[in-house]
């Protein structure tokens, strides 16, 4: 049998290569997966795109459009706005069709209310939430001597509320010291020149950068700060992420800083060969690891359940670990929040050695500063699940 | 004139059974929702036509209208959900609608003060701006997450909860009926006549005794609030708006589908709707192209066919009344016939290369109406080009005996009364 | 000057002209006469390239039929056409200077027509748009000189004018033919055509029904009576 | 003192930046302006030329570098132009301008899609040229582009350019004859369709040349056409529809208002703040009051261009009509 | 009798040039006008001020005792004013018959209805139709106004001046460009709709103008020179030489 994904991805518009990356991801852990009889001998995924152009409404549209042509398994890579609406949408689905629910792996929004007021047994959630990562960043930061100054950029949407509501309360727990000369919010993927905005940041003083953004508003962003020659730290989430690297280039070499839950030169004896693979195929960067584990926990969930049926296979997930690319991971049952280790990187020159992968080659790539394990990247949750009874 | 009442009552009646039956014939998933879109992309159409068909307004900020209902709506229906305010979801509607009529009393009488070129640029300030404004309060409009609800809520009406994606069918069913007739109704008013004569010549329109600032003052109030309830049937539909529903880009889509359709037409922009929504909710389902196709078809639409498609069906209706049907029969057909081999050439070309361009990793072979097809291999390009030449001298050949054709019989026009009445026309 | 062979027009699929025949010598007045709707606007828009037509129209001994109007008119070939066509939005004198051709040195300037209409030197500035009917007739007649062509064709040049300024027109016309430009008029007034023009041409139906002089038109009744009067 | 040269530093940045971007705006409309002033048609399509002088150029420059690119991405992008006029605008003229201004509006789709089918979805690395990398001059401590020094060269350029143009010919005046009696213009010894076809093969040509400039001084990518859409054609309403100069004003204004807008973190409850009235989150109304300048920034060219057509509707420097 | 329209020293100047300059005029009801004058003397200008397209500089423009000077057009209309125009102006998408129903709307008090059915409106219907009657285009009733022939489009821009009843009425040159056949017929329909009303035409000729005119008004470089019965018109000298000079030659071929 197939089991059919449907991939909702901003296909279109400023954010599509990113998108268009994330797709392209799926698809390629599917056909590994495929290849390696993941889902067991007799099952293959097959992945299928839906353009929700970075659009809460529409990608609720196109939901439907994936409901209607009989998929049950739903990705999502998109911003928290859009996740949210989907979460609801599916449970409002589900509820209405008992027996044709369908369930949403999300491994891109990372707003913590996902997996907290808002958590729902029917969504499943890949990438390491604000709240983990933006711990993990102030450690960094407490570490980082010549962090005096910090002004906090983000897009103005709840993803980057979070991240600024996380960076400062963190911040004030773990370096009190530091300080926050400014917390600014830009219009999300409509600003082309970032001038002002860096103009505002010089204004400040600020000697380091936090941002969540991602897509053109990162790579904007950079470029902007590069071109007025502001020579401040940036500490992101998304640096590796299609796009950001070419604009980062040689001037931002050891300033750019990544909080992700794998880089490509984060300990490559594992996935050897793939990160090149994955370049020649695409002709594009390898840095959506997690959908190896959206991949791979339901293979195995499929093979545990011998079943297609969303609902088993959902709860067969709950608790699941699996032996992925950058160590053991596990489906917290509480939350549906994936626990995971967590890497600090810096952007550095290629040395062949450590540094071994460049990205859009730029010649540059990412070297570890830190890696938290999984135990210790993890966070609370006040998610109150309720599951439908079997 | 007498006897059209009777002829258009059957009309309506006939439009009132497709109604009903649509979602029997398109059964299968898809189609339901899809069907429920276009029923509110037609209420839409129609009440951009009042503006620019009737009144000769062209705006492009009709959105502004739809969307401020749909909030309107929403937040109607969420108050609705806390048990606050005990409107039926039936009703719903005419919150959208009330909404929106409350905005076209406001933001409409600055903007209906002029006409032509500058009512189209303020219409676009308006729409940019009140577009921005909602991204400014984030409370009221959701922000960039939009606002959901819940359209189930309340006891049930007549054993409807709104649940199942048909009932949604219906109730957006009957609402496009009715505002049809209403829309209709309007065109045969004393103030929709006078709207055309304000399209015509408003300078003269003074000079008889009326406004034109207070008539496209009204008429655009009026479409306004039909727009309002198109919004509201969306919401009803989806339970979810972003910030898109008032944006320039839904206000230049709507323009795109009146126009395809025809806007000298009443029913023209219910075609033009039912193309449009069919070319971005469906073909965008099975071609990345959709939008270019799109594009183009307006393109040649504007070219070659300035009436719109209805103006098609409304040269068929006087080629068939003149009993000439025949005379145009045969170079027609070598049109049809030479236009499809041409299309069909530019349409495998096109999706070649956007495989090409788009799905370059997937490897060379893609499907294409339903068979496999190696982009690389020169013998398709070859059956495209050779398809578009022999589509494009056969369209050469063709054209001269269609132009004759259909020229004899419009040269007929002029002497004909039938037209004029049938322009005013029933909405078949 | 100007010679048209067997002219037939054409209106879409209406068939204006059958025929037309109709010479005019170097610095002579022509004019062409008839009731409304039997073609002579059309003849005049004809030999202007605006109307496509079968044939032949000669000027200057050269065949000039097919060619665009803009070409026709750097030839040398003025028009003054019935509806006045004067540029509403530009001002009197753009209009004026509109006439002048990219290349040629005219022999009419700006002083010259103010000359001879001083009522447009007074409005020279404001749009011509707002001109009254009868300026806008003297505006295209002075707009055509700057063009200093050969040939004018001038399409019923005294409609809408008050009765002196009708005797002026005449006067103008006369004047031109002393500056050896030739003249073929349109006109509905017989009186003024019988006036000024050394022949005239009675269309009726889109041909030429009656060419002589205005003496022999004066005295030839029965084509007065068939072709002219009502 | 620290913080005051900071201000002085960050003034004058903003001003510069402010200036650049409006020079930016200026090329873009200036080309509309030019083509709606001559021939009365609103070109929906002209951010999209503007887009494809920027993806031509960068397609050029891979090959023949930057220099060439400049020169030549403009000239493609005027050829295109003046086929879509003699293809596509000139039969339209006869229905009038509002079916002229629905052709440009449909191409403006079109040419989007023919990009992603070109070029693909994602930006283009169109990269600024190293002799234009870099800073023109510091200020204090923020380094000045020289890029952005080089762009508002261009404009000006650019500026002069169109000023002879129009003073030094007729074609204007051909143009706007055309406009109401084509017939007779040509009737008067003018080549009207081939000046029709040059004017908007020029004003297409200004379009591609700001994209050539603006495609790597910020992202070249499918959505850049849109992104500047609507924003120039408030340039030229609020400039006053077809005049250039109303045009360079309106453009700076436009720039250096939102640039300065975006700095400034005060809102309405500040301000209040000041008059000792506590405006709280419970307060009605809070929403308003809290709403700080720089989050209005998107929306102020759109308020300006409304308040500017209620009280002077012909625009800044317009002529009034009628 | 009592003045239906009256022109009190009226002046209009456009920036520096004036145009009309202090023009006087009182026309009894009942009465038929005609103004002529040399071209450019300013009497479409004169129509525009009463008419509302244009507001004088300065002056009264009375109509039935009450000031008018200064309201817009559809203001004046109201108030029992209809004018038709120099160059044709009517609504060209509409039939011959529309163009008269929305004529009609107005006086028959139906305003900006939107709840009646404009078929169903029986007293629009006749109105229109007794309009269409008149000038003798029944035959062209449902026929787009752009397909009418220009003989035709005069006749409908004077049916829909008259369809609103109101009682003074203006015509602005209403045979210019017609043949001498055309404008016989013409001056035929003006006498037949002019019964009982107010009428002012401009004219320049000069068949129309004395086979109609009850009085006639000299309009020249903005003043009226004269205003009389076409008996003295004709033997006033100053008006000779302002205008009428080659009106005999004309007259004979008439
Ligand atoms: N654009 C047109 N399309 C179709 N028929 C036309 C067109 N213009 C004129 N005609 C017809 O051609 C015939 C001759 O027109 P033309 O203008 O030459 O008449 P005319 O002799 O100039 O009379 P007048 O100018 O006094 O009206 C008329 O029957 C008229 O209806
Ligand atoms: N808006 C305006 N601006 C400037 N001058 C104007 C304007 N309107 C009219 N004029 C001038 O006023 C004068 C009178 O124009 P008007 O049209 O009233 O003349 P008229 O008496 O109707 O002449 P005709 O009999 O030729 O129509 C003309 O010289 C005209 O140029
Ligand atoms: C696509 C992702 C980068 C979106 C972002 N992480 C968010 O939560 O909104
Ligand atoms: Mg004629
Ligand atoms: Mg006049």
């Amino acid at each position: 049998e197939t089991i059919r994904i449907a991939t909702i991805e901003s296909l279109t518009g400023t954010f599509a290569p990113i998108g268009q990356n994330r797709l392209e991801t799926f698809q390629f852990m599917a056909d590994l997966a495929n290849a390696n009889d993941w889902a067991g001998a007799d099952n293959d995924f097959e992945v299928t795109g839906f353009d929700g152009k970075a659009s809460p409404q529409e990608s609720v549209i196109q939901l439907k459009r994936a409901i209607d042509q009989g998929y049950r398994y739903i990705g999502s890579g998109n911003g928290s706005n859009v996740a949210f609406a989907l979460v609801d949408a599916v449970n409002k689905h589900n509820s209405r069709n008992p027996g044709k629910e369908v369930i949403l792996f999300n491994y891109s929004s990372i707003d913590p209310d996902l997996t907290n007021s808002k958590c729902s047994f029917y969504a499943f959630h890949f990438d390491s939430n604000t709240n983990m990562k933006i711990e993990v960043m102030a450690n960094a930061i407490k570490d980082d001597p010549d962090v005096k100054k910090v002004f906090i950029i983000g897009q103005d949407y709840s993803h980057g509320h979070q991240v600024s509501r996380a960076a400062k309360d963190a911040l004030a727990r773990l370096s009190p010291d530091v300080e926050v000369v400014g917390d600014d919010l830009h219009p999300v993927g409509s600003v082309k020149d970032f001038a002002p905005y860096i103009a505002k940041i010089k204004a400040s003083g600020a000697d380091t950068v936090i941002t969540g953004n991602w897509g053109s508003d990162l790579a904007l962003l950079v470029k902007a700060a590069e071109s007025a020659g502001v020579k401040a730290k940036f500490y992101t989430f998304y640096a590796n992420n299609t796009g950001s690297p070419t604009s980062i280039g040689a001037s931002g070499a050891d300033r750019v800083k990544v909080v992700t839950n794998w880089h490509s030169n984060a300990d490559f004896d594992t996935e050897k060969g793939m990160v090149a693979t994955y370049k020649e195929k695409f002709d594009d960067d390898l840095y959506m690891q997690y959908l190896e584990s959206v991949v791979g926990m339901l293979g195995k969930a499929v093979q545990k359940t011998g079943s297609l049926d969303p609902v088993e296979n959902a709860f067969a997930m709950e608790g699941m670990t699996f032996d992925a690319m950058h160590g053991e991971v596990e489906m917290r049952a509480d939350d549906h929040q994936l626990q995971q280790p967590l890497y600090v990187a810096t952007w550095t020159k290629t040395d062949g050695g450590e540094v071994k992968y460049d990205q859009e080659n730029t010649g540059y790539g990412w070297k570890t500063d830190t890696r938290l394990e999984r135990d210790l990247a993890t966070q609370p949750t006040t998610c109150e699940m309720d599951r439908p009874q079997r | 004139m007498d006897r059209k009442p009777v002829s258009s009552l059957l009309i309506w009646l006939i439009f009132a059974a497709a109604l009903l039956v649509a979602p029997l014939i398109f059964s299968q998933g898809a189609s339901i929702s899809f069907l429920c879109q276009m029923g509110a992309m037609t209420i839409f159409a129609l009440s951009y036509n009042i503006l620019l068909g009737q009144t000769g307004m062209l705006s492009f900020g009709h959105a502004v209208y739809y969307g401020l209902g749909a909030f309107g709506t929403i937040h109607a229906m969420n108050w609705a959900n806390d048990g606050g305010l005990a409107i039926p979801l039936v009703l719903m509607p005419l919150v959208g609608g009330l909404v929106a009529l409350i905005a076209g009393v406001v933001l409409g009488y600055v903007t209906t003060k002029k006409s032509g070129v500058v009512f189209a640029m303020i219409t676009l300030g308006i729409g940019e701006l009140v577009f921005a404004g909602t991204h400014m309060f984030p409370a009221i409009f959701g922000g960039e997450g939009g606002i959901s609800t819940n359209r189930v809520y309340g006891t049930s009406f007549l054993g409807f909860t709104f649940g199942p994606q048909i009932q949604v069918y219906y109730l957006i069913a009957a609402w496009l009926f009715i505002s049809t007739v209403a829309m209709y109704a309007l065109a045969q008013t004393p103030l929709g006549r006078l709207a055309n004569a304000v399209r015509d010549n408003p300078e003269r329109v003074e000079f008889i005794g009326f406004s034109t600032h207070w008539i496209r003052y009204l008429m655009l109030v009026l479409s306004g609030s039909f727009a309002g309830i198109a919004g509201a049937l969306t919401v009803i539909n989806f339970e979810l708006v972003g910030t898109e529903n008032v944006s320039l880009a839904l206000s230049g889509a709507i323009l795109l589908f009146t126009f395809i359709g025809g806007t000298s037409y009443f029913y023209g922009p219910i075609i033009g709707a039912i193309v449009g929504t069919f070319m971005t909710a469906v073909l965008s389902g099975y071609t990345p192209a959709w939008q270019l196709y799109l594009g183009v078809s307006f393109i040649l639409v504007v070219l070659y066919l300035p009436g719109g498609i209805a103006s098609l069906f409304d040269r068929l209706a006087l080629a068939a009344a003149r009993r000439m049907i025949g005379c145009v029969a045969l170079p027609t057909l070598s049109m049809v016939v030479t236009l499809m081999v041409l299309t069909a050439g530019a349409v495998i070309a096109v999706e070649m290369l956007y495989h090409i361009t788009l799905h370059a990793a997937d490897g060379p072979i893609m499907q294409l109406f339903g068979r496999q097809t190696d982009t690389t291999s020169p013998a398709n390009w070859l059956v495209a080009m050779a398809l578009v030449i022999m589509g494009s001298v056969g369209l050469r050949m063709a054209l001269p005996g269609f132009r004759a054709a259909w020229e004899g019989i419009d040269s007929g026009i002029a002497h004909e009364p039938v037209t004029a009445a049938s322009k005013q026309g029933a909405a078949a | 000057m100007l010679e048209t062979g067997n002219l037939h027009a054409y209106y879409g699929k209406s068939h204006i002209l059958h025929g037309v025949d109709i010479t005019v010598g170097a610095g002579e007045i022509v004019s062409l006469v008839g009731r409304n709707g039997v073609g002579r606007s059309t003849t005049v828009k004809t030999i202007m390239g605006q109307v496509s037509a079968t044939g032949s129209i000669r000027f200057k001994g050269e065949e000039i039929l097919g060619l665009k109007p803009f070409m026709i008119a750097c030839k040398g070939v003025g028009y003054v056409p019935e509806s006045r066509d004067v540029f509403p939005t530009l001002s009197v004198e753009k209009n004026l200077l509109l006439g002048v051709k990219s290349r040629k040195k005219s022999r009419w300037g700006l002083d010259d027509i103010f000359r001879m209409f001083p009522r447009m030197q007074e409005r020279r500035n404001v749009p011509a748009g707002v001109l009254s009917g009868g300026e806008q007739q003297m505006l295209t007649l002075g707009r055509t000189l700057m063009g200093d062509p050969d040939l004018i064709l001038i399409d019923e040049p005294t409609e809408g004018l008050a009765p002196m300024v009708v005797a002026q027109v005449g006067e103008y016309l006369q004047e031109m033919k002393a500056q050896n430009i030739s003249v073929l008029l349109v006109e509905q007034k017989l009186d003024i055509a019988l006036k000024i023009s050394q022949r005239i041409y009675v269309m009726g139906h889109g041909a030429i029904a009656f060419a002589g002089t205005p003496a022999e038109l004066h005295d030839n009744q029965d084509v007065r009576k068939e072709w002219l009067e009502v | 003192m620290h913080q005051g040269r900071r201000i002085v530093e960050f003034l004058t940045i903003s001003l510069l930046n402010g200036i650049s971007y409006g020079l930016l705006l200026f090329m873009l409309s200036s080309g509309l302006t030019l083509i709606f002033g001559m021939m009365g048609v609103l070109n929906f399509a002209h951010a999209s030329f503007y887009m494809l002088g920027a993806y031509f150029a960068y397609s050029l420059s891979t090959v023949f570098g930057f220099w060439i690119a400049l020169v030549v991405a403009p000239l493609l992008v005027a050829a295109l132009g003046m086929a879509v006029e003699r293809f596509g605008l000139r039969p339209l003229h006869k229905y009038g301008h509002v079916s002229e201004l629905l052709f440009t509006f449909g191409l403006s789709y079109v040419i989007v899609e023919i990009v992603h089918l070109v070029w693909g979805r994602g930006a283009q690395p169109y990269a600024i040229p190293p002799e234009l990398s870099g800073a023109a001059f510091t200020v204090f401590t923020t380094e000045f582009p020289a890029y952005r020094a080089f762009m508002m060269g261009v404009a000006l350029f650019m500026l002069l350019a169109i000023y002879l143009l129009l003073t030094r010919t007729r074609i204007g005046m051909v143009i706007q004859a055309s406009l109401t009696h084509p017939e007779m213009v040509e009737a008067l010894g003018h080549n009207v369709p081939r000046t029709f076809m040059l004017v908007f093969g020029g004003g297409c040509a200004l379009a591609g040349l700001a994209g050539v400039i603006g495609g790597n001084a910020f992202v070249t990518e499918p959505s850049m056409a849109a992104a500047v859409g609507s924003i120039i054609f408030v340039v030229v309403v609020i400039g006053g529809m077809g005049s250039l100069s109303g045009a360079l004003l309106a453009s700076l204004l436009i720039g250096i208002i939102q640039t300065f807008a975006v700095a400034l973190d005060y809102s309405m409850a500040d301000l209040l703040a000041l008059f000792k009235l506590e405006i709280g989150p419970m307060t009605t109304g809070y929403q308003l009051f809290s709403l700080t300048i720089s989050q209005l920034a998107v929306a102020l060219p759109y308020l300006i261009m409304v308040l500017i057509l209620i009280v002077r509707p012909q625009g800044l420097l317009g002529r009034a009509e009628g | 009798m009592s003045i239906a329209l009256e022109l009190d020293d009226v002046h209009k100047s456009f920036g520096e040039t004036k145009i009309i300059r202090g023009a006087n005029l009182a026309v009894r009801s009942g009465e038929r006008v005609a103004i002529i004058g040399p071209n450019g003397a300013g009497k479409s200008t004169m129509f525009h001020l009463i008419s509302g397209r244009l507001h004088p500089t300065s002056g009264q423009i009375r109509l039935r005792g009450e000031a008018i000077g200064g309201l817009r057009p559809h203001e004046v209309y109201r108030r029992g004013l209809a004018r038709s125009f120099q160059i044709t102006n009517v609504f060209q998408k509409l039939t011959t018959f529309q163009n008269l129903q929305c004529a009609a709307l107005w006086s028959l008090g139906y305003r900006y209805s939107l709840w009646h059915r404009l078929i169903g409106l029986k007293d629009v219907r006749e109105r229109a139709e007794q309009v269409l009657e008149q000038i003798g285009l029944t035959a062209r009733r449902d026929t787009e106004a752009n397909l009418l022939s220009y003989a035709e489009l005069r006749a409908l821009e004077i049916g829909i001046t008259i369809s609103g009843g109101a009682e003074v009425i203006m015509l602005d040159e209403p045979t210019a460009g017609m043949s001498r056949h055309e404008s016989d017929a013409a001056l035929a329909l003006i006498r037949k709709v002019s019964v009982g009303k107010t009428l002012l035409v401009v004219e320049h000729d000069m068949g129309v103008v004395f086979g109609l005119a009850d009085k006639i008004g000299v309009l020249v470089y903005g003043q009226m020179i004269a205003f009389d019965t076409p008996e003295n018109i004709r033997g006033n000298p100053k008006v000779q030489e302002a205008y009428l000079g080659a009106v005999e030659a004309q007259e004979r071929t008439a």
